[in-house]
């Protein structure tokens, strides 16, 4: 009676191969959230890195021995940046932004007002026609010599190019975990009614449609397929908050705080209703299939 | 046409073995009761099979109920076989599943009430000696009782045709006449009943009409003692004759 | 001690439910030959599954071949399994191997060589009557051909116990007889034998001993007829009673 | 007759069960080769970083108007550092790898001469007694206006810690695939047993031995076992030589470039054998404990 709604005939319960499919499914499904999340991750460094990219321009200027003298400097430096063409705008950064910048590098050292900070101007460029890192750098070099102009442009190039890679294995193993999951389904499902092939068959002989019959393996499978991905989701949630505690420091800076936000989430839990349609829609059409071939 | 079952030039042969059928032709009148003899191997439950839709024919013409069987779409499938009921000779119950619920299979897949399933499954079971084995799997029942089973499930949802290969291989002669009475009873409500059996004293006793297999042909006597006296030996003979003492 | 099986005490119930078999007290001689008589469910299958090693005792004490079975060590089982050949009541042929296979197995398990192999087995295969099918799978066979691939597996190993289920349930009485005679001849080369059926006639024409199992008790006659008349009809019973037409 | 080796009384090969063992096997081993390889990768990593912690200090000075003046007083430095306790060595290094470092952030414009470069000095410090970053800031800064002193300890630091970390990770993951490996064994092995239950009661009747019966499981758990890994080690092979390329350019110039070493290859072809074994004592321990609790 119990369990009735499922059609008691086929023994599931007892069958070792379908108490695979959950775990098989919790693995395939935590594998896919894993990469859900890193394609979000992955999207919003490429998208900050992308602005990053010939937007903005880092103008640093060695400390000379009067501090009022490099600020009538830097005044100079900032009014030529922002006459030239495709400059937006240029802001030099203030004492305690760069300590904060130095920090990582130097230390408490940093604080220390023995040592002459560098200067730094944060130019943003049009993305249209913006001036090439060279130019700025023989614009400012007569009046400040020693001045190290970054435009980020190679690196960064070469960063955004590997980001945007991951973004495709990324999603290419979320693909590939759905194909194996439908693949682990067909198998079970298979091996179900391989299984349960004198009960399919007296089934038959008692006059059950093939329906009938695809209804509760349909049903079965999506149950565990139900059961596996929330585990899977579930295992993943805590594994996703380690690993960003675990790599939130791994930016250094230039990339943004990893931060899975509600999107990434409302994403992952989405694996749990695809998983379970996955295994209803597959085990139904198998079992037809299969049914289909017998007398 | 009345016929149940009709065969015409059927034959069968299974992969690329000899014929177990030949150009088998009959036909069963609604309400028939027949006795279906030969010997091991002679290809009684082949035919039962063909009967039943558990094999197609390799050749020949066989119609259920009026209906062409090779050009019934798999979709009407079901609702011919609801109206066949199949003893079959190695009894094929579920072995998860309660006496009971083995008994009550056929209405369920048929959606009929659970509370008339319960009362129709429950008399049934009482009627065939399983009163205190209904909740039993059928490995926890003896041989005899799982043929009994085996024939309440066949009998249940009172089948328009019913095949019963070897029923009573497993129980002693009183519980075999207790079953043939239920036979006969279901007989009497309109059933076609074929009983494949090696049974001589049974056959004899009912004075039934017989269907005979031997070397692949069927010959329909109306009584045992109706065959020549020659090849009536040959009824109950073994395997085409190759087993002499 | 010269006992192939000795009883004493034993009883057997299945889980909750009542005692199957009451203290059955009894030893067969090595050379003995015996039916096991009684009504469908009065525990027929069960007693031979005790000699068997497939169930274990309630309670009582029980030995094969001067050895109690309680105390034998799980890896001298085999040994003592060798000596027993066993027909089960519902074959139990390996449906992944051809009939040939199925036969062998004894021998093969025995590490036998492969040539004596195929000609003690072709020998009794075409014996039983299936010579022209050795190769076949058992869902190939007919189900007199399938008993006698049991049979034949159980005879092969010469065992030194031969216990069969309702050997002859699915046979016509020509191959019974032939089955019979087979079991003769082994009996006469000093291999004990039980035979559990429901074949009234076979048992009487045979004048062997009989056990006859009633009310879970188990009483040893030396001859059917030997029953008091009273009882004698109950030997042959519906279950314990409880079917009557 | 053909696998005869094998027994042929259980009929494994019609298991849907047993043919997803040799997939599961190769998915595992998959990883752990890629887990594998990671491990040996990162090892490299954190010798490469090790190494560089506190071994050396990287000194930068500003350029002057005058070459000259520009190598008399980094020519001071030098004396002034070497005379420093705990001071190994500390060259200057030349114009050209000056270029070289400074390329890939200014491109071209690093070989113009019209840009003063800043000059660099190499230190190499005793481990043991290492000077820290700020005493040689403060013992050159009188002398040296605007150096820079860069000692790489904090950042590297926290990247030795993430590499060390990963490469936790990198055993955990193999560790956790052999024992995944194991369980998929037990759970295949004890699903085989379910099926053929009735053929190994047969046998059991017939008078085999639990270790006949067991050694049929363990010998086909090990073949499949066998296969799979060999599956799963071929395509680690591609894959990881696509990963080295694709992220080969990722060092930075920081880390060692990425390679695989013969080692690294020897020990994921030594999976194949680990993941055979596994299979084969799994599987007959798992027989053998299943058949003590049978008749
Ligand atoms: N699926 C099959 N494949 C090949 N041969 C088969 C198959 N089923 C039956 N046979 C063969 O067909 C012949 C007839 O078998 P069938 O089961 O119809 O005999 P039967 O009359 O029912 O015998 P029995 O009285 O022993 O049950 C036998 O020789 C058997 O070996
Ligand atoms: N595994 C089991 N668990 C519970 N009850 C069982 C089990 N096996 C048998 N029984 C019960 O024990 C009784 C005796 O069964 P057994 O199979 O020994 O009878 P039998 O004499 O061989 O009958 P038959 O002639 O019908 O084969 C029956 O009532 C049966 O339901
Ligand atoms: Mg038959
Ligand atoms: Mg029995």
């Amino acid at each position: 009676m119990k369990f009735r709604f499922a059609g008691p005939e086929l023994p599931f319960a007892r069958d070792d191969t379908t108490r695979f499919l959950p775990w098989l499914m919790a693995f395939m499904v935590f594998l896919a959230a894993l990469s859900v999340a890193g394609f979000f991750v992955l999207g919003d460094a490429a998208r900050a890195i992308d602005r990053g990219i010939e937007n903005t321009v880092t103008i640093q200027l060695p400390a000379g021995d009067n501090v009022k003298a490099d600020e009538d400097r830097i005044a100079g430096a900032l009014t030529m940046l922002r006459a030239m063409p495709g400059v937006a705008s240029a802001e030099a950064l203030n004492r305690e932004k760069i300590v904060q910048l130095l920090e990582p590098w130097l230390g408490a050292a940093a604080r220390s007002t023995e040592i002459p900070l560098p200067w730094v101007i944060d130019v943003r460029v049009d993305r249209a026609n913006a001036p090439k890192a060279e130019a700025i750098a023989a614009l400012l070099q007569p009046y400040i010599p020693g001045v190290m102009v970054d435009d980020h442009g190679v690196w960064l190039q070469a960063l955004l190019r590997a980001v945007r890679s991951s973004e495709w294995i990324a999603i290419i193993v979320v693909l590939l975990n759905g194909l194996a999951a439908a693949a682990t389904v067909v198998f079970v499902t298979r091996a179900g009614m391989g299984l349960h092939r004198e009960t399919i068959e007296v089934m038959h002989f008692v006059g059950a449609h093939d329906t009938y019959i695809a209804r509760q393996f349909a049903l079965r499978a999506s149950l565990l397929g139900l059961k596996g991905s929330v585990i899977g989701v579930v295992l993943a949630a805590p594994a996703l908050m380690l690993l960003v505690l675990l790599m939130g420091n791994l930016g250094f800076g230039l990339l943004p705080e990893i931060r899975l936000g509600v999107g990434t989430w409302i994403s992952i839990a989405g694996l749990v209703p695809v998983a379970a349609a996955i295994a209803l829609v597959t085990a139904h059409t198998t079992v037809l299939k299969s049914l289909g071939r017998m007398i | 046409m009345n016929d149940v079952v009709q065969f015409e030039s059927v034959g069968l042969r299974y992969g690329m073995g000899p014929e177990v059928l030949q150009d088998v032709t009959f036909a069963l009148d609604s309400g028939s009761f027949h006795f279906l003899v030969g010997a091991s191997g002679a290809g009684k439950s082949s035919l039962l099979r063909l009967m039943y839709l558990a094999q197609r024919p390799t050749r020949g013409y066989i119609s259920l109920f009026g209906r062409d069987v090779s050009t019934t779409p798999r979709d009407d499938l079901p609702a011919l076989r609801r109206k066949i009921g199949v003893v079959f000779q190695e009894f094929r119950l579920l072995a998860h599943m309660s006496a009971f619920d083995n008994v009550a299979l056929p209405l369920r897949v048929a959606n009929v009430r659970e509370s008339e399933i319960k009362r129709h499954v429950e008399e049934l079971l009482v009627w065939v000696g399983l009163k205190d084995h209904m909740k039993a799997r059928p490995s926890t029942l003896s041989g005899g009782q799982q043929q009994r089973v085996a024939i309440a499930r066949a009998v249940i949802a009172r089948p328009k045709l019913l095949l019963a290969d070897e029923p009573t291989g497993n129980v002693d002669d009183h519980i075999a006449q207790r079953l043939m009475h239920l036979f006969d009873e279901l007989n009497k409500l309109g059933t076609s009943i074929v009983i494949a059996t090696h049974n001589e004293a049974m056959v004899r006793r009912s004075g039934r009409k017989v269907l005979k297999l031997a070397g692949g042909e069927l010959r329909v006597l109306d009584n045992v003692a109706d065959d020549d006296s020659d090849e009536f030996a040959s009824v109950f003979a073994g395997d085409r004759g190759r087993i002499l003492l």
